[in-house]
């Protein structure tokens, strides 16, 4: 079996329930934004798939190239505020940051 | 002021309560002045209105008709004919005595008079309005001051009743609201096809179309603005608002909620439901018929129960706007024409009763049958008076409560033979709560605690007397308001019923 | 079909050519003048009123495609525009006074006032984004931007914890919402929201994979505009950040969400229909986004808290006419837009107003404020009640309009619903009400003192809402206007 | 099949370094495992003949996002902040969720017919992508260069230093009001 | 006198005394003294004018002559009603007897309520009575007739609760007038089914129409039932007479005028005036109904000792006659009756008030021996008493004879013999009683020294009226009964085919018929239109009552009655000398056994009473109706009242608050869902694989992420049931 359009697919949803559960389980706010990171890359790798089997051009890549700077500029905010909470409330483990609720 | 003879009577209490408003807030006696001045408008107005009404024609007179928002086809149309006109006259009236008898308030007086003339703006506009959309505005607009005037200036449970009051009315007013959106995309307008709101264009069956023309539409359509009304009316088993708000509601805004806001709910009916769905309206003669009943007896019943002689006119009302709905639902001259006396007359009758309680109120500062005793010996003037609207609350003959109830009465027996003579049962049952309410609080001994209370003032008693000669002229002789009104709703009956 | 931008593409995008502009002039300024606010604070407020003396001139423009075609400009952004920019002058003038933002020991002002610009015009090409790519870059320019507003008292437990919680939520979902887009893409080879449409009224896609990029969109602009079950970051941002910005939050981004929302949909789901009945699901999730928010907040003791859930309630009612697909539809939400950013701000205007004198957000503390702060209680009422939607104001109008539209579409069911939890929010709205007059002030309550600068913006803001309820036609127009070129229609 | 198992290769480097990102307790190992599977992904770009975006994904990624993690672990001082786990109360639910998620994704995998048209792979992306950017995306790279200065606006609103005048006003707590 | 000039006169009689009304209430205490000139001279005036009517129609001697006129009350359309005035020869009898009764008691209530703090106010109800007694008079239609019906109603109200800061009193007038307002619900339907079936309220109109076309037999019955309903509750025929009794806290006078002479007494008028709209069986009705009241009444007078009470028992006992007249077909003698009745009674309770005024008690046991200080008030008592006893040569004896006349005849040829047989034994025991209360009150010794001996002779105000109604009492019957003396000039069977002739269909022109003698037949009842009518004649289902259609049965019912007739006159000729022996006969043991046991001591009452444990104990508590209603209707209404109440407090309103609860407890779930449930949840799942119980003991929580798995589930959820629709 060729190695095809699915099996790129399926590499990608594998890293998407990744992040997913990093996301779900991570106590650790920066280990939990890795699984963000774990589900754009998962998201890219999709464009960049279909670019190559469905598009053919160059656009999937364009937006990858974007989501990567992206990524970059959300991480850089995401680890600003992580440092503000360490720094608040001297820790980075995201269950004890749980004042509002109601 | 002749050719927006409408307008005025409905936006000089705004004009009022807009000076008020502006006025800074030491100046408390000026403030009252400015709101009796502001309620004499539409009273003199009203006079006038009741000298100029032609009573010969079924037609809606003293229209004003503008363009409001074009591109919805909503417009300022308001009209009165013989179903509003006796309406209007009361809304005018009660309100200008309510503004007299809450001469003593004292508690936030700007904010109590300016929301006050908000709200007989607001009823005023109702009883007026033409347009559909317009009638809803002004059906809501009512809501605001009567939360403010139950909550800030009410009794002891005010906040409950307050909300509850708000809740109910509301729940029953956006059911209307979807009625009247689905009216609007389904009348035509003669004249230039698109849809409309004008309540006249909507009465026209020729007009109507899309699924209006599906029974099982116009059924749930019919049911959403019953309900929306019933609410109001209030209609068992949606009336347990009414004790409480009239409970703590301060005297006259209890005066304006028996006295006018319940009408709202039949007027709409009338106005609305029966003209714009006489199908459904014929259809529903019996289950109407049968709440009346409901209404008659059980509020009777209700009443004889309470202590609280507040509580005990509250549910007078729910008795006595039974005989109203069984009134309408018999589809006949007679029947339909009682049914608009009755809501006058109890408009009436009930303000007197309100304003009476109110009266004791003031004094012993509770409201309690049992707590008092022999008051007949103390008070003689403020018994007589009590007494007369009580007897008139009775059925009274030569009182005006009695016109209207037999009248309902010989409407509704050929129509709903066993239904009426069980309401009938309602005369006796309405008998014995008002007489031993009487007994108890104005006969038997004197309770030697109420040794120093004060006669009724001649204040008290400007509020009170000219209600009691409209009581008694109407008992005497109805037709002044019988003449008004029975073209219309002659011309009602027979579009409905055929 | 190669578009290549043209300067004179910049002609028809000026607002947010302005609104940039601001942005960076005012860093630049605040950078020169340290520790005078009020530079970057004039500089945004002139830029937004430009913009938005600029924005009524495209009202009447039939769709026009610019910058490489992947923005629009039409008579519904221009409509946008106006509300952004309207938006952006209120949040600057409560800001303005707001202690929590210009407080003595806050920092970073002038950034503050900065970041107001850049979001605005970040919210305009939200508005006019027509192509995926650019959805999601404007998407998260307003987001990051949000995150950073979120936690602005960058020393408050509370900010600090709200952005945070903010970012994560913000970052799962738009991640989500990126895969969703990467899975379209792949459904249609096309970045282009037309070429979407073409190939999807084709018949690409089968109804699962449909379904699935249509709920993982949603996921990221149902966040955005906090749409159950992607709402949970709402209350508590809301009720963490600074009171200026959450008011700045429960109006500008939820719209933006909004209008992409409408582009989007209106201009690419529209054919997939047949094979994902997409109304439906967003019936369910409107009916469970107004029924949630309403039943929660009637819980709520914290007025700002509450308002955040009635926020969310409002999407809810907006999604309504949203999912009509009729240019009824999309005037009512235009139309309940507008009426809606000003109550909304004017409610949380008064929480801010307050908040500088009494330091409360607890209702208790409201006790008795309609005698002891007459007039802004008197105007909070107004607002309440236009949230309400009771007349004679504005919010009685748009909601009149929304079930109209739904109405005419014939979802009657939703209909009933909808104007059911209008008379709930009734309850929890008139909870406030209820506390500022009927509740007796404990002796010792303090003064209420309102700067006047609120003074002034709440009956700039309470004097159309009521006006509005009175004599809109001139709005409806706005917004009839607006759509009337809507090509998607 | 020699692409084939390249591709397998970088395949199995991405998911099961993924796995140990997501499975490490330690949040310095799990950053590193983060680099590989970019790594991997990088080299899946490769693959499918993204070169330029298989460079960009190794500079900027692996060069910088992930510096900005570890350096960001390194600030917080806190390596093994995932404290013992306590059980298994949170991890199955949630592994449930992502399985679901993954199954519904693959279902759509398998289940699409994907309008595959293109033939092969680009030869020089750069050169196309290049002009992309400088022509119908233009607006776009200007638009991202205004995202990253918000970022580091923001950024810096939220972590730069105070300016020592302000600390002693701050001891009495900062904002928080009765809620 | 015109027509015209009649009708005026009537309306000046009618407006007189609420003119007085009107005066002394609003001016009274500003009048020299207090007014109480003024009313009684306005009564004067209009008893000036009465008298005239009735001269009028005393030179006619035509009862049938009538004269209407009204003015058009409501008109809305298709449905009119009038208000109008009829005077006939019984109108002209009724105003003599109203207004007559009304001067002399108010003659006398100038001293009886001398020093009253609300004396004015006492004349000014008693002229607010006298007006809405006459109106009852006066009334040409149903509607009107019900009108002043409430109205004397709530005069009565006013006045037995005069004195109403005694608990008594005010006890007593509620219940007067509630137990009124039970007759007058049935009094009210049967106006209703008249008005539905003929659209019209006028009397005449309506007798025409039924006449012409009957309702169908059980509607008919129905609808007559229930105007006797009306004349059950006001003539306080059993079961509604329990108000009677107590009535008497109010003042004396009061109890003269209104609870002996004229209120009670409308009862038995309305069912004279409408006789032709009640049919055989209503009559029956009729006629038990009062013959069970004259039984009851006459049994309880006899152990009662309060003066009052007992005089109240008589008067009840006294309108059954009545009553019973109206049913067995004499409904002549009922009116007579009534008249001599109106003159003899309201002098019994004067002369019981002259009594009360100088003892100060009601109690005859605290009485006794006041013959001499009070000769008037003795003489003239005695003659009542002698009037209602039923001895020759008075007033009574006339009327009451003619009743029990028709009752025997009645019994002879209807076989109802019953009623006879019960009033006969009420008149034997009349007899007796009212010569007890003779002979305890104002022979023997005095058995309260203190009493006797303040005790004397009431003012000349007082005792003018004993003497007037004295006179009356003895003449007032003509020394003639009802068909054959003067009396007929006035009241006589309608004259059915005059009344369809003259009905609205027939011009309405001729008033001032020349009436040929030969109509009428002083000795013949039977024109009474139902009374030939057999029992089966009305025997189809009731419908619609208008839609009857059988001519030939009621021309076939008509032969029969003529066929009858000539039987019935022979037969009533025979009961009329057997009733008149038997009734003297009966009245004079009743007379002996009284003198017997209260003068002579030969029979000792106690002993006799202490033979009879279970009697005594029945009649002293009077049959046990108030212990009844109180056991049953008071008890169930008041239990249902609160019933509804407390359904209203906790059904109706706990609906509502329970959807409000409702509302409550799903924003809680709401707001768990929003701080729980999403942990729940997950931890739920998690307790679903690891099993049952163990999940939710270890909440972690961590709020983001359950946001986010909540989220995730939710799309999830989503997804999947779309999948499967």
């Amino acid at each position: 079996m060729t190695v095809g359009l699915e099996h790129y697919l399926t590499v990608s949803a594998l890293l998407f329930g990744l992040g997913l559960y990093a996301v779900l389980t991570r106590r650790n706010a920066v280990a939990l934004l890795m699984g963000v990171e774990l589900i754009l890359n998962a998201a890219n790798l999709n464009f960049v798939a279909f670019a190559r089997f469905v598009d053919g051009g160059v656009e999937g890549h364009i937006v990858a190239a974007f989501v990567i700077v992206l990524a970059a500029a959300e991480a850089a905010v995401a680890l600003a505020i992580v440092l503000a909470m360490f720094r608040n409330f001297g820790t980075v483990n995201v269950d004890t940051v749980n004042r509002l609720k109601r | 002021m002749a050719d927006h003879l409408l307008s005025w009577m409905t936006f000089a209490p705004v004009i009022g309560a807009a000076v008020i408003a502006g006025l800074p807030g030491r100046y408390k006696d000026l403030t009252k002045w400015i709101a009796a001045a502001a309620t004499a408008v539409p009273l003199l107005l009203a006079v006038q209105l009741f000298l100029q009404f032609d009573r010969t024609t079924a037609g809606m007179q003293f229209t004003e008709h503008y363009t409001w928002i074009k591109s919805f086809n909503i417009e300022y149309f308001l009209g009165v004919d013989g179903l509003s006109v006796p309406m209007v006259l009361l809304t005018a009236l009660l309100s200008f005595l309510c503004i007299i008898a809450s001469w003593r308030i004292d508690k936030a007086v700007k904010g109590y008079f300016s929301l006050f003339l908000l709200l007989e703006a607001g009823m005023m506009g109702v009883f007026c309005a033409l347009d559909f959309f317009l009638f809803y505005v002004f059906w809501e607009v009512m809501l605001l001051p009567m939360y403010f005037l139950i909550g800030i200036w009410g009794g002891p449970r005010k906040e409950y009743a307050a909300i509850k009051f708000f809740l109910y009315t509301l729940a029953g007013s956006v059911l209307m609201l979807l009625a009247m959106i689905a009216f609007y995309y389904n009348v035509k307008d003669p004249v230039t096809g698109g849809h409309t709101f004008n309540m006249l264009h909507m009465m026209d069956q020729a007009n109507h179309g899309g699924i209006l023309d599906l029974a099982n539409v116009r059924f749930a359509i019919w049911m959403g603005l019953f309900i929306g009304f019933a609410i109001k009316v209030p209609v068992f088993p949606f009336h347990t608002w009414l004790p409480d708000a009239h409970v703590e509601a301060p005297t006259a805004v209890s005066v304006i909620l028996a006295g006018v806001l319940l009408k709202m709910g039949t007027y709409g009916l009338l106005r609305i439901s029966y003209p714009m769905l006489p199908d459904q309206a014929v259809g529903f003669m019996v289950p109407m018929a049968i709440l009346g009943a409901i209404n008659i007896l059980y509020g009777a019943f209700c009443a004889m129960a309470q202590t609280d002689m507040k509580k005990l006119v509250a549910y007078s009302s729910v008795s006595h706007m039974g005989y109203v709905l069984l009134g309408m639902s018999a589809m006949n001259e007679v029947g339909i024409n009682g049914a608009v006396l009755q809501m006058f007359n109890h408009g009436t009758i009930t303000a007197m009763m309100f304003l009476c309680v109110g009266v004791i109120y003031d004094r012993a500062h509770h409201r309690d049958i049992n707590g008092f005793g022999g008051l007949g010996l103390q008070l003689p003037v403020y018994t007589s008076v009590f007494s007369f609207a009580l007897f008139a609350a009775v059925g009274l003959p030569g009182l005006s409560g009695f016109v209207s109830e037999a009248m309902v009465f010989i409407g509704a027996f050929p129509t709903h033979r066993t239904i009426t003579i069980v309401s009938a049962l309602g005369i006796v049952v309405g008998a014995a709560y008002v007489l031993w309410m009487l007994q108890r609080v104005f006969l038997g001994e004197k309770n030697a605690k109420y040794d120093s209370l004060p006669e009724i003032s001649a204040r008290e008693l400007f509020t009170l007397v000219p209600i009691g000669i409209i009581v008694l002229v109407l008992g005497v002789y109805p037709m002044p308001v019988l003449d008004l009104m029975k073209v219309s709703l002659n011309h009602l009956i027979k579009v409905v019923a055929g | 079909m190669l578009q290549i931008p043209d300067w004179s593409d910049l002609g028809g995008f000026l607002p947010e050519t302005v609104m940039f502009g601001a942005f960076l002039l005012a860093l630049l300024g605040d950078l020169v003048v340290r520790r005078r606010p009020v530079v970057p604070f004039a500089i945004v407020l002139a830029g937004a009123l430009a913009a938005l003396a600029l924005s009524f001139a495209g009202l009447d423009a039939p769709e026009r495609t610019i910058l490489g075609g992947l923005v629009a400009v039409d008579g519904m952004a221009a409509f946008f525009r106006i509300l952004f920019s309207l938006i952006a002058v209120a949040t600057l003038l409560i800001s303005w006074a707001s202690e929590e933002i210009m407080g003595r020991t806050r920092e970073n002002k002038g950034e503050y006032y900065a970041l107001i610009a850049l979001m605005t015009g970040g919210m305009m090409v939200m508005a006019e984004a027509r192509d995926l790519l650019m959805l999601y870059l404007s998407l998260e320019l307003v987001s990051l931007s949000s995150y950073v507003m979120a936690g602005y008292m960058r020393n408050s437990l509370r900010a600090t914890e709200a952005s945070l919680k903010y970012v994560i939520f913000g970052a799962v979902s738009s991640g989500v919402m990126l895969y969703g887009l990467s899975l379209l893409y792949g459904l249609t080879g096309s970045l282009t929201y037309l070429g979407v449409r073409d190939a999807l009224a084709a018949g690409a896609g089968d109804p699962l994979s449909l379904l699935t990029v249509c709920v993982l969109l949603l996921a990221g602009l149902g966040y955005k505009i906090a749409m159950v079950p992607f709402h949970f970051w709402a209350p508590d941002v809301y009720e963490g950040a600074p009171t200026p910005v959450s008011a700045f939050f429960s109006v500008g981004p939820k719209a933006a969400g909004f209008a992409l929302m409408i582009r989007f949909f209106y201009t690419t789901m529209q054919p997939a229909v047949d094979r994902v009945d997409w109304r439906l699901l967003i019936a369910v999730l409107s009916v469970a986004t107004m029924t949630f928010g309403n039943l929660v907040a009637v819980r709520q003791v914290n007025v700002k808290r509450l308002l955040a859930y009635s926020s969310i309630a409002h999407a809810g009612y907006l999604l309504m006419g949203f999912l009509m697909l009729t240019a009824e539809g999309l005037q009512a939400i235009l139309f309940y837009l507008l009426v809606y950013a000003l109550m909304n701000l004017g409610a949380f205007l008064f929480v801010i107003a307050l908040n500088n004198s009494l330091k409360s957000e607890h209702l208790d503390d409201y006790a008795g404020l309609g005698f002891r702060s007459p007039w802004a209680a008197a105007m909070m009422i107004v607002f309440l009640f236009s949230l309400t939607g009771l007349p004679p104001t504005a919010g009685f109008i748009g909601k009149f309009y929304l079930f109209a539209a739904v109405m005419h579409e014939g979802w009657y069911w939703l209909a009933i619903v909808g104007v059911l939890n209008s008379v709930v929010s009734l309850f929890y709205y008139m909870k406030i009400a209820r506390t500022m007059y009927f509740t007796k002030a404990p002796a010792d309550a303090p003064a209420v003192p309102i700067a006047p600068l609120h003074y002034v913006t709440m009956v700039l803001l309470a004097a159309p809402t009521l006006l509005l309820g009175l004599y809109w036609g001139g709005l409806k127009d706005l917004a009839d206007r607006a759509v009337q070129h809507f090509t998607a229609l | 099949m020699s692409g084939d198992l390249v591709f397998y290769g970088f395949a199995l480097l991405t998911v099961l370094s993924g796995f140990f990102v997501v499975a490490s307790r330690n949040v310095v190992h799990a950053a590193f495992s983060l680099l590989f599977t970019l790594f991997g992904v990088a080299g899946l770009y490769a693959q499918l003949g993204a070169d330029f975006l298989a460079v960009t994904q190794t500079v900027v990624y692996i060069g910088g996002i992930l510096v900005l993690v570890i350096f960001a672990v390194m600030m917080t001082r806190i390596p093994r902040s995932d404290a013992p786990r306590r059980g298994l109360d949170r991890a199955v639910p949630a592994a449930i969720l992502s399985l679901l998620a993954f199954a519904l994704i693959y279902m759509v995998i398998v289940g699409t017919r994907w309008p595959e048209r293109a033939t092969g792979a680009p030869e020089a992306t750069v050169a196309e992508i290049g002009t992309g950017l400088m022509t119908t995306f233009v607006f776009p790279f200007e638009y991202a260069s205004l995202v990253l200065l918000a970022a580091m606006v923001g950024a810096a609103i939220l972590i730069r230093e105070r300016a020592p005048a302000d600390v002693a006003d701050d001891a009495a707590g900062d904002g928080e009001v009765r809620s | 006198m015109s027509e015209h000039a009649i009708l005026l006169t009537a309306l000046a009689i009618l407006l007189l005394p609420l003119l007085s009304y009107a005066v002394l209430f609003f001016f009274g205490k500003k009048l020299p003294r207090q007014g109480d000139w003024l009313g009684t001279g306005l009564l004067g005036a209009a008893w000036l004018l009465a008298v005239r009517i009735f001269a009028r129609f005393w030179a006619a001697g035509d009862p049938g002559l009538r004269v209407e006129g009204g003015v058009r009350w409501l008109d809305l359309g298709r449905f009119t009603a009038d208000a109008g005035i009829l005077v006939d020869g019984m109108t002209a009898i009724m105003l003599v007897v109203v207004t007559t009764v009304s001067l002399l008691v108010h003659l006398f209530s100038i001293g009886y309520m001398h020093g009253d703090r609300r004396y004015e106010r006492f004349f000014a109800f008693l002229g607010f009575f006298t007006f809405s007694m006459l109106g009852i008079v006066l009334s040409n239609s149903l509607l009107f007739l019900y009108v002043f019906w409430e109205l004397v109603g709530l005069a009565s109200y006013l006045l037995i609760g005069f004195f109403f800061h005694k608990p008594s009193a005010a006890a007593a007038n509620k219940k007067a007038f509630l137990t009124n307002r039970v007759g007058d619900f049935g009094f009210f339907l049967g106006i209703l089914i008249f008005f539905t079936a003929y659209g019209t309220f006028n009397y005449f109109e309506l007798f025409a129409a039924a006449h012409l076309d009957p309702l169908s037999g059980g509607l008919l019955t129905l609808a007559g039932v229930g105007l006797f309903m009306g004349c059950v509750g006001k003539s306080a025929q059993a079961p509604l007479h329990i108000w009677l009794p107590d009535a008497m806290e109010g003042p004396t006078p009061v109890s003269a005028l209104i609870h002996a002479a004229t209120m009670v007494a409308a009862g038995v008028y309305m069912v004279a005036r409408l006789l032709p709209l009640f049919d055989p069986d209503a009559l029956l009705v009729v006629a038990y109904v009062g013959a069970i009241t004259a039984f009851l009444g006459a049994t309880i007078a006899v152990v009662k000792t309060d003066i009052k009470k007992s005089l109240a028992y008589s008067t009840i006992s006294q309108l059954g006659y009545m009553v019973m007249a109206m049913g067995v077909g004499v409904a002549s003698a009922g009116m007579f009756h009534l008249w001599t009745h109106a003159f003899f009674k309201a002098l019994l309770f004067l002369g019981s008030g002259s009594v009360i005024h100088a003892v100060h008690t009601q109690e005859m046991p605290l009485m006794g021996g006041l013959r001499r200080k009070m000769p008037i008030t003795f003489w003239t008592f005695l003659i009542a008493t002698l009037a209602i006893s039923g001895v020759p040569f008075l007033s009574g004896f006339y009327s009451k004879d003619a009743i029990l006349a028709g009752a025997l005849a009645f019994g002879m040829t209807k076989t109802h013999y019953v009623p006879f047989l019960l009033a006969l034994a009420a008149a034997g025991l009349t007899a007796f009683y009212m010569f007890r209360m003779v002979f305890l009150t104002f022979l023997g010794k005095p058995r309260d020294e203190e009493r006797h001996h303040h005790a004397h002779e009431s003012p000349w105000t007082m005792t003018v009226p004993l003497v007037a109604l004295a006179v009356l009492a003895v003449v007032s019957s003509g020394w003639r009964g009802p068909t054959d003396g003067w009396f007929s000039r006035f009241v006589a069977p309608y004259d059915m085919a005059r009344i369809v002739e003259e009905a609205p269909g027939a011009p309405h022109a001729a008033e001032t018929h020349a009436v040929p003698a030969a109509a009428h037949d002083a000795h013949d009842e039977h024109a009474l239109p139902q009374e030939p009518h057999g029992g089966p004649a009305h025997a189809e289902p009731a419908t619609e009552g208008t839609t009857h259609e059988a001519p030939a049965h009621g021309e076939a019912a008509h032969g029969e009655a003529a066929h009858g007739d000539a039987h019935d006159a022979h037969v009533r000729h025979q009961a009329h000398i057997t009733a008149m022996v038997l009734s003297i006969l009966v009245a004079g043991l009743g007379i002996l056994v009284s003198w017997l046991t209260y003068v002579r001591g030969r029979i000792s009452a106690p002993a006799v009473l202490a033979r009879l444990p279970r009697v005594h104990h029945v009649l002293q508590n009077m049959y046990f109706f108030d212990e009844f209603y109180a056991a049953t209707v008071y008890r169930f209404t008041l239990w249902f009242s609160w019933l509804n109440g407390a359904f209203d407090r906790l059904v109706i309103d706990g609906i509502v608050n329970g959807m409000g609860y409702l509302t409550r407890v799903l924003s809680w779930f709401a707001g768990l869902a929003d701080r729980y449930v999403v942990d729940g949840l997950v931890n739920g799942v998690g307790a679903a694989i690891q099993g049952a119980g163990e999940g939710f003991r270890r909440v972690q929580t961590g709020r983001v992420q359950s946001y986010l798995a909540y989220a995730c589930f939710s799309v999830l959820l989503l997804v999947f049931v779309f999948r499967a629709l």
